[in-house]
């Protein structure tokens, strides 16, 4: 497995006393979609935020680009090239549109870069750029999904944790974020981690799929697999 | 009319103190989802430090930056060394651990010091200028105007126009997410704290010369104007906390000039009755249930 | 809550999954429920008994001081529940208590009747404490702790606006029949504050084991929760605070007979904040932290005294009190937010942990 | 199980705290006059030593205390030793009721001694009454103390409020006639009884305001005073509120005649609290009773600077420590008179007996129906920075008695500094 982008041995963790993972395993190659499914309070969430540091793990390993992720700080994450894009999109509503990018990109010390990044934001969304002075809290769910994903990416980061996208939006808004993600990861070679209740969104972009129940990986396989495992559906993913 | 019109300009020069103290609380409020009560107890410890070094050296404006250093430095010391440490599961806590800061400031300056009222310097001239026969401003007033306005407008840019201000405020409004976008909300918070108590201290040294001096309770009829003057603007206001700091300025002038002075307090107390049961939100914010 | 700070009612939506997760409530337990448990009314008589018979063990000035532990165990069991069980942060009890005393002082001399000036003294603080309480209930955490701050900055100001009545700072001095002969009057002021304190400790305890006292835990909790279940938060709450001021009240009067006096000076700022740091040591939320609190409130001062008495230094008197009230107060909130009380049980539980 | 041994632990912290001091408690011999053993006399006071009240004050007792260790280092008092314990109450009366149990149940003092503060000493008469302690030379004008029946074991130091009122009257009706007079007096026995006496002579005052020690501002009532137009302003007010009350004048260029109360005059309190605005003081008139701390030619003042010297560790000489080492001199007077057989009923009756003569410049007014303290007072003037007598010691009653001038020389000091038996 030697390669792997992402490496996730063993981990466990939770909120205070009882863990919420048990003993996940995972891997994501570069250029990699992985869909992490399962139902709600299966852990998806909770294995994002372990992964960036959120909540601390109790036991296992992450190692990222062959390197050890443990002790690194959350806000070292994304200088590391992980750029994680947390459920509800993360967007913060009282600052404007353009102060949302700026501060994905304040961490660089390439300014010029992140300023080109920040361009290529806008015109990647051309609705955002229409509304740079607005606040956060003015925007539209679909707007605001893509000023996170927009944010993330003026990181210019190697992985993407992605949590919940298409949570509360449009199917046609999904679909629209997922194509984006395909076309992005043919583009620039960006992995993503993807958490989504959404299976048959999730599936349609993602080389592999995971599933996760009650905080156990119980499934991974190629996501074609996946896609017409009927028992699987019905036992976890509940379509 | 003479009198209201001496009564407005002390109002004014007065709420603008309080602004700066109210600036402060909303600073750490912002940052922190905590009102920190011992804010008037550090601001007389960095008074207590100027008026050493001014002491020691004669020099008013020595004093004056070694008071604001002063703050600055109890800012990041209260927050890595306490607060920082502070389960913030109930809201109770932030508010006794600052209390408990209190005592032990207080004890502390009454043993270097002593617990008498220390006179401090003022660097200008208290006497009002006359204009047709009424006193309006001293140069001393003008002093307070343009330091409380110059702290304004610094903070407005700083939050505004610079890459630290634009950290700080998204660190106070989405810590997480902060994190993740790669800023340091535990230096952010460190900073804050630091800000404020830095405008916490220049409220002392403004506001200590006008009355009887400095003693480590100096401050504690401030605060509680203070943190009036931060309810009436909304806690999450800054704009809102300058406009209460002077309203609160302008109330009680007036009810000293044409009540009592004694009845001050309880003015400041049925103001804050007032408005946290009337508009809870303060009076320049939507209003939103005050569930801390 | 995992080292992240939580914003005011879901400004940004990144937090409400962990919202969600289980917190461990801390700071506000009542110490385990433990095997068997005496009845109150046994607790008290034993109590009692345990008074009576050191008032006649000890020198009067001891004496004294029993009787102000006990004049204290009034307010801060009054506040142990108020702060402790209902969650509600409260500057405002030396005011409470500034209530108390003065409505003793003025009944006193007019009719010199000391049950009648009892009574009174209580029905007046309890009236205050049902305003100050209806405010309350409307506001949480530091809206709450700066109300009652400034309740607690306008005692001064009452007594001199309203000056021909409270005699301004000067205060007014309380008319008292010395005690009958037989009995010194140190050991009659400690039979006094403490048929009071015990009073009031039984009173509460039976107030906290019934359904009211789980009404109150419940909306300390959860308000949501507790709303959902039936419990009329805002009633509760008011009552939670009317019964703690009724407490102030009592433990005002006492202060009032045992200092003769009462005057603004004696109902200070510090004196709120002495109370506050009683009950977070004593454990929030245990009767029986409020009387390690009051035992507290007394000896601290009394040691640090003689210890700046032996160091010869006048600053440090009164001074390093402070201090050591100040250090107590932040580092058993850093280190054991369950205060005093709740040390054994977390050492039990460390040990059995460890085994 | 848990809160019996609690219970217990409660019950050794309070047997552990009585055992400490049980040993010395009662500890005389011979005779069984508390506190008075055949080499020394313990005496207790209690004073603001920490607080807002604290300004000043603070430097009185431990004065007391220097001039009781210079009686001590020249052979005490009938071959006992002064022990003076000053106890803290930060003028909080509730502190005042334990400290002064302190004193007189567990360090069983012979006498309380210049305890301070009218707040504060009022709420321990009765405990001393019951416990039959001479309650001496208390550090206040207030006419409580001199209420002879109902505490005949209570006596005053101070000349009291009223009679001071009287004296600065006059002064003033003597010398600015027909300028309009105004009073600002603190909001309790010591503004309330300086109008009184103020009003006995004058008859009325254009305009009278009063103050709050808690609340630190005195625009709105010198405000009153400028717009009513007085010409002389006299002050019943405690040092703070003198400056404070001076400088707020200056602020709005208001420059009355300032006539100040004794108890807010000390020019070196007053001047540290105006700071730069120190000038300001120039031709305040007060009053005064004592030699005055600048009067380095005073025999008085050269024996109390010497004290300071060896004994006080050189503190900042100003009139509080003249008015501490005052209060010693007058207790050892009493001593010697009370002779070797000292009870407390004895010292009571000799304090009754008066025709004590010390620094003071008026005779004290002690008597068996009198007891308040010093009966008059001489008017003192700033003068570049330091205040100087003029005129005569005028005394007087707190009734309605003449205001006289007291023409006897004053004494000086015994050479050894003690006074004689």
């Amino acid at each position: 497995m030697s390669g792997a982008l992402l490496q996730v041995d063993g981990l466990t963790a939770g909120y205070g006393a009882a863990p919420v993972l048990h003993d996940v395993n995972l891997t994501v190659q570069p250029g990699e979609i992985v869909a992490v499914l399962g139902a709600n309070g299966a852990g998806k969430t909770t294995l994002l935020r372990t992964l960036s540091g959120l909540v601390k793990s109790a036991g296992g390993r992450v190692a990222f680009d062959g390197a050890d992720l443990a002790g690194t700080k959350v806000e070292h994450l994304v200088r590391r090239g992980i750029a994680h894009v947390p459920e509800g999109r993360g967007v913060v509503t009282e600052l404007t549109v353009d102060e949302n990018l700026r501060l994905g990109g304040l961490w660089r010390r390439d300014r010029a870069d992140a300023k080109k990044a920040l361009d290529e934001v806008y015109e990647l969304f051309p609705s955002l750029a229409q509304r740079r002075t607005f606040a956060g809290h003015q925007l539209s769910g679909g707007e605001r999904q893509m000023l996170a994903l927009g944010r993330a990416l003026i990181g210019r980061p190697k992985l993407l944790l992605l949590d919940e996208p298409s949570l509360g939006l449009a199917p046609k808004v999904t679909a629209h974020i997922m194509t984006l993600l395909r076309d992005l990861r043919e583009r620039t070679g960006l992995a993503v981690l993807l958490v989504e209740q959404n299976v048959r969104s999730a599936l349609s972009i993602a080389d592999e799929g995971v599933v996760l129940a009650l905080g156990r990986v119980v499934t991974r396989n190629k996501a074609s697999v996946l896609r017409d495992d009927a028992d699987l559906r019905h036992a976890y993913l509940g379509f | 009319m003479d009198e209201f019109i001496y009564l407005t300009f002390d109002g004014l020069s007065r709420g603008l103190v309080y602004a700066a103290f109210a600036l402060a609380l909303v600073l750490i409020w912002r940052a922190a989802r905590i009102v920190n009560f011992a804010q008037g107890a550090m601001a007389v410890a960095a008074v207590y430090a100027g008026y050493s070094v001014t002491n020691a050296t004669g020099s008013y404006w020595l004093g004056f930056v070694v008071a604001l250093l002063t703050g600055l430095l109890l800012g990041v010391v209260v927050e890595r060394v306490v607060m920082r440490f502070v389960d913030h599961s109930s809201p109770l806590n932030g508010v006794v651990v600052a209390l408990g800061l209190v005592l032990i400031i207080q004890g502390t300056l009454g043993i270097i010091y002593g617990n008498e009222f220390q006179p401090v310097q003022t660097p200008f001239s208290r006497d009002a200028f006359e204009v047709g026969g009424i006193a309006l401003l001293s140069r001393y007033d003008l002093f307070v105007f343009a330091a409380v306005g110059s702290v304004v407008v610094i903070l407005t840019l700083l939050f505004t126009r610079t890459a630290v201000g634009l950290r700080m405020r998204a660190a106070a409004f989405a810590p997480d997410v902060s994190r993740l976008l790669g800023v340091s909300v535990g230096g952010m918070l460190t900073l804050g704290w630091a800000l404020a108590a830095g405008v916490g201290s220049l409220a002392g040294m403004l506001v200590v010369p006008t009355e009887l001096g400095v003693h480590p309770t100096a401050m504690d009829i401030v605060f509680v104007s203070a943190f009036a003057a931060a309810v009436v603007g909304g806690l999450d206001s800054p704009i809102g906390a300058v406009i209460g700091g002077l309203i609160v300025g302008l109330l009680l002038s007036y009810v000293s000039g044409y009540v009592d002075v004694s009845v001050t307090p309880m003015a400041v107390l049925a103001l804050l009755v007032v408005v946290l049961l009337g508009r809870p939100g303060g009076l320049f914010s939507s209003s939103k249930a005050r569930v801390a | 809550m995992t080292g992240v700070q939580t914003n005011e009612g879901g400004v940004t939506d990144v937090q409400t999954k962990q919202n969600a997760e289980p917190v461990p409530k801390q700071g506000v337990d009542l110490p385990r429920r433990r095997g068997w448990r005496p009845h109150p009314v046994i607790v008290v008589l034993a109590g009692a008994l345990i008074v009576v018979g050191l008032t006649y063990v000890l020198p009067p000035f001891r004496n004294y001081q029993l009787a102000t532990v006990g004049a204290y165990l009034c307010v801060t069991a009054g506040l142990t529940v108020l702060t402790g069980l209902n969650g509600q942060l409260s500057l405002g009890h030396g005011a409470l208590m500034a209530t108390g005393a003065y409505t003793l002082a003025l009944t006193q001399n007019k009719f010199e009747n000391l049950p009648l000036s009892f009574a009174a003294a209580i029905a007046v603080t309890t009236v205050a404490g049902a305003i100050i309480g209806l405010a309350a209930a409307r506001l949480r955490g530091p809206y709450l702790a700066g109300l009652t701050l400034a309740v607690a900055i306008v005692v001064p100001s009452v007594a001199s606006t309203f000056d021909e009545t409270f005699n301004s700072d000067q205060g007014l001095s309380v008319m008292l029949n010395p005690p009958p002969e037989q009995f010194p009057m140190e050991q009659w002021q400690a039979w006094l504050c403490w048929s009071a304190a015990l009073i009031v400790v039984l009173l509460l305890a039976l107030l906290s084991r019934g359904r009211f006292g789980r009404d109150m835990r419940a909306v300390r909790d959860d308000e949501t929760a507790a709303k959902l279940a039936g419990v009329n938060i805002a009633r509760t709450q008011v009552l939670a605070f009317v019964a703690s001021a009724a407490c102030a009240g009592v433990a005002g009067a006492l202060f009032a007979v045992l200092a003769q006096s009462v005057s603004p000076g004696a109902f200070p700022l510090t004196l709120s904040l002495f109370l506050l740091m009683a009950i977070v040591i004593g454990g929030l939320g245990s009767l029986f932290g409020a009387l390690w609190g009051a035992l507290l409130l007394v000896v601290l001062p009394a040691l640090s005294q003689s210890v700046s008495e032996q160091a010869g230094s006048q600053r440090l008197e009164g001074n390093l009190a402070l201090i050591v009230f100040g250090v107590v107060l932040v580092v058993v909130m850093l280190a054991a937010p369950g205060g005093l009380a709740s040390i054994p049980s977390r050492i039990s539980r460390m040990l059995r942990r460890n085994r | 199980m848990k809160r019996i041994a609690a219970s217990a632990l409660a019950v050794a912290l309070l047997a552990a705290g009585c055992t400490n001091e049980g040993g010395g408690g009662s500890g005389g011999t011979g005779g069984d006059v508390p506190g008075v053993t055949d080499t020394s006399i313990v005496v207790g006071t209690h004073m603001p030593l920490t607080g807002p009240a604290a300004a000043g004050y603070s430097k009185i007792a431990p004065a007391t205390k220097a001039y009781f260790d210079y009686v001590n280092a020249n052979g005490g008092v009938h071959g006992r030793k002064i022990e003076y314990k000053v106890k803290d109450d930060a003028y909080n009366p509730a502190n005042t009721q334990t400290v002064v149990r302190e004193l007189v149940l567990q360090d069983k003092v012979f006498a309380i001694l210049n305890g301070l503060g009218t707040p504060t000493h009022t709420g321990v008469l009765d405990f001393l009454k019951t416990n039959r302690v001479p309650d001496l030379f208390v550090a206040s004008g207030s006419r409580s103390w001199n209420q002879a029946d109902k505490y005949p074991g209570t006596f005053g130091f101070n000349p009291d409020y009223t009679v001071e009122g009287k004296i600065l009257a006059t002064h003033v009706k003597e010398t600015y006639a027909g300028k309009k007079t105004c009073f600002l007096g603190q909001d309790d026995d010591f503004g309330r009884d300086s109008l009184l006496g103020v009003k006995k002579i004058l008859g009325t005052v254009a305009a009278e305001e009063k103050y709050v020690t808690s609340s630190p501002n005195v625009g709105p009532q010198i405000g009153a005073f400028k717009a009513a137009g007085c010409e002389v302003v006299i002050l019943a007010t405690i040092p703070p509120f003198t400056a404070l009350s001076i400088g707020t004048a200056a602020k709005i260029a208001y420059k009355p005649q300032f006539v100040v109360s004794n108890v807010g005059a000390d020019p070196t309190t007053v001047a540290k609290t105006l700071g730069d605005a120190a000038p300001l003081m120039e031709g305040l008139v007060a009053a005064n009773y004592l030699p005055l701390n600048t009067d380095e030619s005073n025999p008085w003042i050269q024996l109390f600077q010497k004290v300071n010297k060896e004994h006080n560790a050189g503190a900042e000489f100003d009139n509080n420590v003249v008015y501490g080492m005052s209060v010693g001199y007058l207790f050892v007077q009493a001593l010697q008179s009370a002779g070797k057989d000292l009870t407390r009923d004895k010292i009571v009756e000799v304090v009754q007996k008066n025709g004590f003569q010390g620094p003071g410049l008026v005779p004290l007014r002690f008597s068996a129906q009198d007891h308040s303290g010093y009966g008059g007072e001489q008017l003192t003037k700033i003068e570049k920075g330091k205040a100087v007598y003029f005129g005569t010691p005028y005394t007087t009653d707190d009734g309605d008695g003449p205001v006289t001038p007291y023409t006897n020389q004053p004494v000086t000091p015994p050479q050894s500094g003690v006074p004689a038996a």
